[in-house]
């Protein structure tokens, strides 16, 4: 494998990475917090779907970008209301959330634009264009660090470099900030925060906007930054892998941001070497296509080991029973 | 020393729960043009209806049911098994091989064999997630995921390179042989001289799913596996105390639901299509998670949610035939009862709870 | 009264069951006529939808794709005042009119173009899901390069083993950006909604595509070097138009019988060459001639070519 | 010196907390029913009450924690809302719970700040914190490390925190909801001390405690509480004991633990030599050897975290360990398939563990599942070889409960919705009704109100009237004292030494549990508690 082939397999990866990023930090927030959180899917696919249609209705890819955050936000709203308000189970809402996303976005699609459950293709200010680093063709001839910087830093769109920023600001913000302390503290021991004057609900509530806010960025990104538009079910279940990686990396932000550069890694390479051949035979296909699942099997298995999620997450605050 | 009679609870709440939902999905239906009381007819006609409206929605809800109890099951060790598509994926691949190994003679032996077939394939499914959790702490959750895409791969290979007969364009097995057609509720309420719809797929596997609502009653309340089940799920300390072993009960409530899942290929491969295609499962298994969990994971919850989604499927099925409602409009529909009826049900909960205590209070 | 009823992957599957949906509409708009139609949601509705619309006395009845096969057999016979017609498969009973698309035909040609578009002699193809269908397509497409070019490098990649894998179109764009990267400057798609991906990753990276199913030329107009049309569309127009009085019997559509075709129109007209024209009117010819025989992968499950 | 000035200060200043009417209902159950009470500034204000009377429930509601139903709140003479916990901190009001409100996996440090930060970045206010931490634990001798985290800590330095917390808030009243429950009588003495120093800068303190010795050294009024109701408030110093005692039971109450001299017989449990290291790798038990006889209790004393809890779990077959245990001659495997609680069962070993709500009780079932949990496989519940005989198990828990006088004895009821009096009861009844030949016991009154603490005590002397050994783990040295017929010291995982009851003494126990065996030149206070501090290892959960 050649230097050129190598950052074109990172290239890849980093745009498979992003949108799993996005929602795994969404994730994090979330069952931070403690609220379990399996409809970051759903929250995608809505997200994806809005912004897709604002932006090609206005033309504006950031009115498409807000859009989508917005109708994220609204899934996060009824999962909290489910979860943290009426104390429901967070799984069923997450399930419903996912469900709803599924049939909505294409029921809405149809009837907006009649074009089969799809956005008409964005073009130009619609979309979210690579942006080209300072330098980076100037940059381009100097050895390795030019390439690197050209070809695999530079390029992509605003929304990568955002994920990707996300990832120390999340780091702040957890360990960092009063919001942070509150936030962790929440997951881990709600009657603590309670008892320390703090409003559990307030708290759970700012997180799972969070989560919606992310989820929305998520869905933007692969709507209006990798594509062109909306396609039904086009998250694909990015939501799941997302929440995979979310355990993989035990909820911290440097982990997530490996989990998920571990799982497009392992994407991109299976999508670039899709027919290996071993001494005249023929991998099938299908085996490539399970190795990113497989191997993902084998490193938690072999290298990560125990997962412990946030001591209070999955059960609502009941003070009285 | 609860706040509400139980049968309000049982009863009043999931009603309540469920004409909300059916309020707004009518809203929804509205808002695309349609007729939505009309929509609420033919739903309803259209599967409770007929014995052909029950027939298929007596099939759907057999396949809720294996995978909803498979997700009971282990759901009461607390162990989220997301994995049971997989499972079902890789049963429907052990029924497949027991019912094209043999030219069966009579379907009351190839039964027998494909429930165990169907068992042991899914159950062989849930066994890595389910020693990884118990020996190494991998999270459940994301290796039943994997596991589900991994046995997506594998039926693509298994159906596209080893069992398609040559020349076919469909990947998919060849027809089951006779001997192994299962006889349908038409069939076998003849015998008693019901009449029941001819068409519909509802088969004999329905009592075997509600056998297996029994077995799993009986093995989760009244056997001492079950007894540990439920003590290890609920305490592991408590469940090691007490001299439970966690490895071995994390590996039995797996392979039981794993079977349980695996079992659902008896319905819709052997069953239904006489044959296995590609994605014969078709999202039954995350549906099960719903059903199990509005269930509150109790055999006899998770046969009413199993009747309802079946009642969703099929009546969205007649909707579909008969009105231009598009089929994601029923996605929507199934959403917002899993959402009324499984997580807001303590919106409807609140008022009626505080009606009740105060009612008591008035009385005494 | 007809009837359409339509596979799982819904009728806006911006390919194959669209077409046919696209029929109907024409007869619909053309005639004023009023037909039913379903999108099924599950394997057991195949049946289901046959049995009921048989019933209501609805004719002929259309269906889209070849996972009907094992059903209409059983089906069609209880029916036998009622006309059936398939797509995509051959079902032998005396009401049901088969149709099967040369799609390797069709697939040749376009390979033959993309060959001579090429400027690297690298090529690809993504396919939806490794089936046999898709094999024929790809089967088909590679011999076409082949013949154009017989030192080009096809490179030949399948989306995923999930329903998912014909609507991911993030996955097909990686495809084609993976592609690209390999040196293909021209990649023929055939996975539904996947390919609206691959189709605009192509347009993004200003390389070549090829559309599938429907004339798909207008999505990038000027990016998208021709489609592989497979005329469904007609197929469904015909049927309704026929009425009950479809002729049944098995029907092979190939490039002789219009059934498939390469796309030319005002968004691609500008991409094509004459000399390149000129070589697939030949080989065209020459396949309605029975000259050339493209090699139908289903015919022995191989394919000659890698 | 309580009193003195604080009595015309009584009729002069205005209550620091009244409360006129509070009422408080759990759905159907009435924890709080029409209650008033004062409290006077700079005075300490005992409570007690059976378990389960609504003692916390009235002090969570003061702390604004739970909202009452009805009555009136006055801090300081003026009528205070408190609708949350925010309002009670503004209002000055700290609160210590009964069970802890700590995040295990947060620093001291971080756990002080929780709610009270001083802006939206952490760096400034743990500064600041850690300075005031540092005046505090000077000021008040409640020495803890600022950055160890809370899961490291003993409980006793966890309930230093929760104090911290409250100081650090600037509370003048402090609630302490069994504050003793998991102390030495070292730590507790420490508490005390700090108690009174707080009092006398005119903090008001309310003292929740079922120890009544505790009610009589410290407090200047108290409070008894039953069944939901405020049945008497008295000054402390025209009061007794037994007075309390009676008040609050309703009956006489033995306070004095009455044994007939023990009868020992042949040996039942040797151990020999036993080692444990525990998952973080540290050595728990380095070489521990001891026996008990039949007929006899062995009492196992020390501070919390010294290894007994380890030593119980590996005799209840909890873990894994390596040496020699025999029983009634017969070795028993420390290791592997033979080594579960199961097997322990079938030799004869029953085990009470020191956490009840953790490991002894599965707290959602029915308290007829838990009387047979680890029982579970004994034939007599067994209908036939896959079912078990439910009704019979019923049937056979709703007597036990009778005879071990559990309330309420509703077998059907969920072990969650019991009181930790009859919790305890309902473990004690499983494990002593099976006639064990060996009884491993841990912190048995833990948490548990007097009435329950004698008859738990006369039923396990019963047992081993009755001949049969008992290894009994407490880390209060009273009922070590009173209940033992032999007291093993442990310390840092060895045996310090062993003492007749009779024979020593609460001080001399004391400094066996600091590690210091070298009697002959006691040190000083200072010292003892330092090695005290040092002694407490990583803490247990808090008590049920
Ligand atoms: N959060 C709650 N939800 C429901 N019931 C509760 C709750 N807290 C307490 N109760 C019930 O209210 C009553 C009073 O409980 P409370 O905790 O105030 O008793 P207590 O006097 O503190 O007892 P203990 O000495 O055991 O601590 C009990 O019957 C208890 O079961
Ligand atoms: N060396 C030992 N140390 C401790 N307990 C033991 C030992 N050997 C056997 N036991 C326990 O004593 C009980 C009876 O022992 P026995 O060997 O008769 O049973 P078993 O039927 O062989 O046990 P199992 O069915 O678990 O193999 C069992 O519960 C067993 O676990
Ligand atoms: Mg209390
Ligand atoms: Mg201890």
């Amino acid at each position: 494998m050649d230097f050129a082939t190598v950052l074109q397999v990172l290239d890849s990866t980093v745009r498979l990475a992003t949108p799993l990023l996005l929602a795994c930090l969404a994730g994090l927030f979330s069952e931070r917090s403690g609220i379990f959180d399996i409809g970051l899917e759903g929250k995608m696919l809505f997200a994806a779907f809005f912004s897709a249609a604002i932006a090609a209705v206005t033309g504006s890819v950031w009115l498409g970008l807000l859009a989508g955050i917005a109708s994220s936000m609204a899934l996060a709203g009824i999962h909290g209301l489910a979860s943290i308000t009426f104390r429901g189970n967070q799984l069923i809402s997450g399930v419903a959330i996912n469900f709803l996303a599924a049939g909505l976005t294409v029921v809405i699609a149809q009837d907006w634009f009649q074009q089969g459950g799809r956005t008409p293709s964005l073009l130009g200010g619609a979309r979210f264009g690579p942006l080209t680093l300072p330098f980076a063709e100037t940059l381009r001839d100097v050895p390795v660090f030019g390439p690197i910087y050209h070809d695999l830093i530079s390029g992509h769109t605003i929304l990568v470099y955002v994920a990707f920023a996300m990832v120390p600001l999340t780091w702040w913000v957890l360990y960092r900030s009063r919001f942070g302390l509150r936030l962790r503290a929440v997951g881990d021991a709600p009657e603590a925060v309670d008892t320390a004057g703090v409003s559990v609900i307030r708290m759970r509530f700012t997180a799972v906007a969070i989560c919606g806010v992310l989820c929305g960025v998520a869905g933007a990104y692969l709507a209006t930054a990798l594509q062109a538009g909306f396609v039904k079910d086009m998250t694909a279940g990015r939501g799941y892998i997302a929440l995979a990686a979310l355990i993989f990396s035990k909820w911290r932000p440097w982990y997530a941001l490996s989990a998920t550069l571990l799982f497009g890694l392992l994407q991109a390479v299976a999508l670039r070497y899709q027919n290996i051949e071993m001494g005249g035979f023929v991998l099938p296909v299908q085996v490539m296509d399970a190795l990113p699942y497989i191997l993902t099997v084998v490193i938690l298995a072999g290298f990560v080991g125990r997962a412990i999620p946030p001591r209070a997450g999955g059960s609502p605050y009941v003070k009285e029973q | 020393m609860d706040k509400m009679p139980r049968w309000a609870d049982i009863v009043l709440i999931p009603v309540f729960s469920l004409v909300l939902a059916f309020l707004l999905s009518g809203l929804v239906i509205v808002a695309i043009g349609e007729d939505p009381v009309a929509a609420v007819k033919l739903m309803v006609t259209g599967a409770l209806g007929s014995t052909y409206g029950w027939g298929y929605t007596l099939y759907y809800a057999t396949n809720f049911l294996f995978t909803g109890l498979a997700f009971a099951v282990a759901n009461h060790a607390r162990l989220f098994n997301i994995g049971a598509e997989g499972q079902a994926t890789l049963g429907g691949l052990g029924v497949a091989f027991v019912c094209l190994a043999i030219p069966w003679p009579h379907w009351a032996l190839a039964l027998p064999a494909a429930i165990i077939g169907g068992a042991l394939f899914g159950a062989a499914w849930a066994f890595l997630p389910a020693w990884l959790q118990a020996k190494r702490g991998s999270h459940i959750v994301i290796t039943t995921i994997m596991f589900n895409f991994i046995g997506a791969s594998l039926l693509n290979y298994m159906l596209v390179n080893v069992m398609r007969p040559t020349g076919s364009m469909d990947p998919a097995t060849a027809r089951f042989p006779p001997g192994a057609h299962l006889p349908t509720l038409h069939d076998l309420l003849a015998v008693f001289g019901i009449p029941f719809s001819k068409a519909a797929p509802a088969n004999i596997s329905f009592l075997v799913a509600i056998a297996a609502c029994v077995l799993v009653w009986l093995l989760i309340w009244r056997t001492r596996l079950g007894y540990e089940i439920r003590a290890q799920g609920h305490s592991e300390p408590a469940a090691v105390y007490a001299g439970i072993r966690p490895v071995r009960i994390v590996v039995l409530a797996m392979l039981i639901s794993g079977a349980l899942a695996g079992c659902m290929a008896v319905n819709n491969v052997m069953g239904e299509a006489e044959r296995l295609v590609l994605n014969a499962v078709e999202g039954a298994g995350f549906i099960g998670i719903a059903v199990a969990l509005m269930g509150r994971s109790h055999p006899f919850g998770v046969f009413l949610a199993a009747i309802l989604f079946g009642f969703l499927y099929q009546g969205g099925a007649e909707l579909a035939l008969w009105t231009t409602i598009p089929r994601e409009l029923i996605v929507v529909i199934q959403a917002l009862v899993i959402l009324f009826t499984g997580a807001l049900d303590n919106m409807v909960r609140m008022p009626l709870e505080k009606l009740f205590l105060s009612m008591r209070k008035g009385r005494g | 009264e007809p009837a359409m009823i339509y596979d799982l992957g819904g009728k806006f599957d911006k390919s194959f069951n669209e077409a046919a949906f696209g029929g109907a509409e024409r007869w619909s708009e053309e005639t004023g006529g009023s037909y039913r139609e379903i999108e099924l949601q599950s394997e057991a509705q195949r049946e289901q939808a046959l049995r009921r619309f048989a019933e209501a006395g609805l004719n002929p009845i259309v269906m889209a794709g070849f996972a009907f096969g094992s059903v209409l057999e059983e089906v069609a016979p209880d029916y036998p005042d009622t006309k059936f017609q398939i797509i995509d498969m051959v079902v032998e009973a005396d009401n049901v009119r088969s149709l099967v698309f040369s799609e390797h035909e069709g697939s040749y040609l376009v390979g033959m173009m993309a060959a001579m578009a090429s400027e690297t002699g690298t090529v690809g193809f993504v396919g939806g899901m490794d089936i046999p269908l898709i094999r024929k397509f790809a089967c088909g497409y590679v011999q076409g390069v082949m013949a154009a070019n017989p030192d080009a490098t096809v490179i030949q990649n399948m989306t995923g083993t999930t329903p998912a894998a014909w609507n991911d179109p993030v996955k097909g764009g990686e495809l084609t950006r993976a592609q690209i990267s390999q040196g293909a400057d021209v990649i023929y798609a055939a996975a539904g909604g996947t390919g609206v991906g691959v189709l605009q990753t192509a347009a993004d990276e200003d390389i070549l595509s090829i559309g599938v199913d429907s004339n798909q030329n207008y999505l990038h107009p000027g990016q998208v070097l021709t489609s592989m049309v497979k005329r469904v569309d007609v197929a469904v127009y015909d049927a309704f138009k026929a009425g009950p009085d479809l002729e049944t019997g098995v029907f092979v559509l190939g490039l002789a019988e219009g059934g498939v075709d390469y796309a030319v129109d005002e968004h691609n007209e500008d991409l094509l060459t004459e000399e390149m024209i000129a070589a697939v009117e030949d080989a065209k010819a020459k396949i309605i001639a029975g000259e050339l025989v493209v090699h139908d992968y289903m015919s022995d499950n191989t394919c000659p070519v890698k | 010196m309580p009193g003195a000035d604080t009595a015309e200060g009584r009729q002069t200043a205005a209550p620091a907390i009244e409360l006129r009417g509070i009422s408080k209902a759990f759905g159907p159950v009435q924890a709080n029913r029409d209650i008033s009470l004062k409290v006077m500034p700079g005075t300490i204000h005992g409570i007690v009450g059976e378990n389960g009377a609504g003692k916390s429930t009235l002090m969570s509601i003061l702390y604004g924690f739970y909202k009452a139903d009805a009555g009136e709140i006055f801090v300081g003479g003026q009528k205070t809302l408190i609708p949350d916990s925010q309002a009670a901190i503004k209002a000055g009001i700290g609160m210590v719970f009964q069970h802890f409100k700590l995040v295990q996996n947060f620093t001291v440090l971080e756990n002080v700040i929780l709610g009270v930060e001083e802006g939206a970045r952490l760096k400034a206010s743990l500064a600041k914190a850690r300075g005031s931490l540092k005046r505090l634990a000077e000021e008040y001798e409640l020495n803890v490390d600022p950055d160890a985290k809370i899961e490291d800590l003993s409980v006793g330095h966890q309930q230093r925190v929760e104090i911290l917390k409250a100081l650090y808030r600037q509370a003048d009243i402090l609630i302490l909801d069994e504050p003793t429950g998991v102390l030495t009588p070292a730590e507790a003495d420490h508490l005390f001390r700090i108690l009174d120093n707080l009092k006398a800068e005119g903090k008001t303190i309310v003292l929740i405690t079922h120890k009544l010795r505790e009610i009589m050294a410290v407090t200047d009024t108290v409070s008894v509480m039953r069944r939901g109701e405020m049945t008497a408030t008295l000054e402390t110093a025209t009061t007794s004991p037994e007075e309390l005692a009676e008040l609050m039971v309703g009956r006489k109450v033995l306070l004095r633990v009455d044994k007939k001299p023990a009868q020992p017989g042949q040996t039942v449990l040797e151990v020999e030599d036993l080692h444990v290291t525990d998952e973080d790798g540290v050595a728990r038990l380095k070489g521990v050897s001891f026996h008990v006889r039949a007929g006899e209790i062995l009492g196992i004393a020390g501070v919390a975290g010294n290894g007994q809890s380890h030593l119980l779990e590996v005799l209840g077959g909890v873990r894994e360990a390596t040496g020699r245990i025999r029983v009634n001659g017969q070795d028993i495997d420390l290791t592997g398939k033979h080594s579960d609680g199961r097997s322990r069962r079938a030799r004869g070993i029953a085990h009470v563990p020191e956490d009840r709500q953790r490991q002894g009780l599965v707290m959602a079932f029915k308290a007829w599942e838990n009387m047979i949990l680890g029982y579970h496989h004994d034939p007599a519940y067994q209908k036939n070889r896959f079912l078990m005989d439910n009704a019979a198990i019923r049937t056979e828990s709703a007597a036990s409960m009778q005879r071990f006088d559990v309330r309420p004895p509703n077998p059907n009821l969920a072990a969650r919705n019991f009181s930790g009096g009859n919790q305890q009861k309902i473990v004690l009844a499983r494990e002593i009704e099976r006639s064990p030949d060996l009884l491993l016991v841990g912190q048995p009154t833990r948490g548990v109100d007097i009435g329950a603490i004698e008859f738990i005590h006369q039923s396990i002397l019963d047992l081993r009237d009755a001949g049969k050994a008992i290894l009994l783990v407490s880390v209060e040295l009273e009922e070590i004292l009173s209940m033992s017929d032999r007291i093993a010291v442990i310390f840092d995982g060895l045996i310090m030494g062993e003492r007749l009851p009779d024979e020593t003494d609460e001080k001399e126990l004391g400094l066996l549990m600091a590690g210091i065996t070298d009697t002959e030149a006691p040190p000083d206070f200072e010292t003892i508690e330092a090695a005290l501090d040092a002694a407490a290892g990583p803490g247990d959960a808090p008590h049920g």
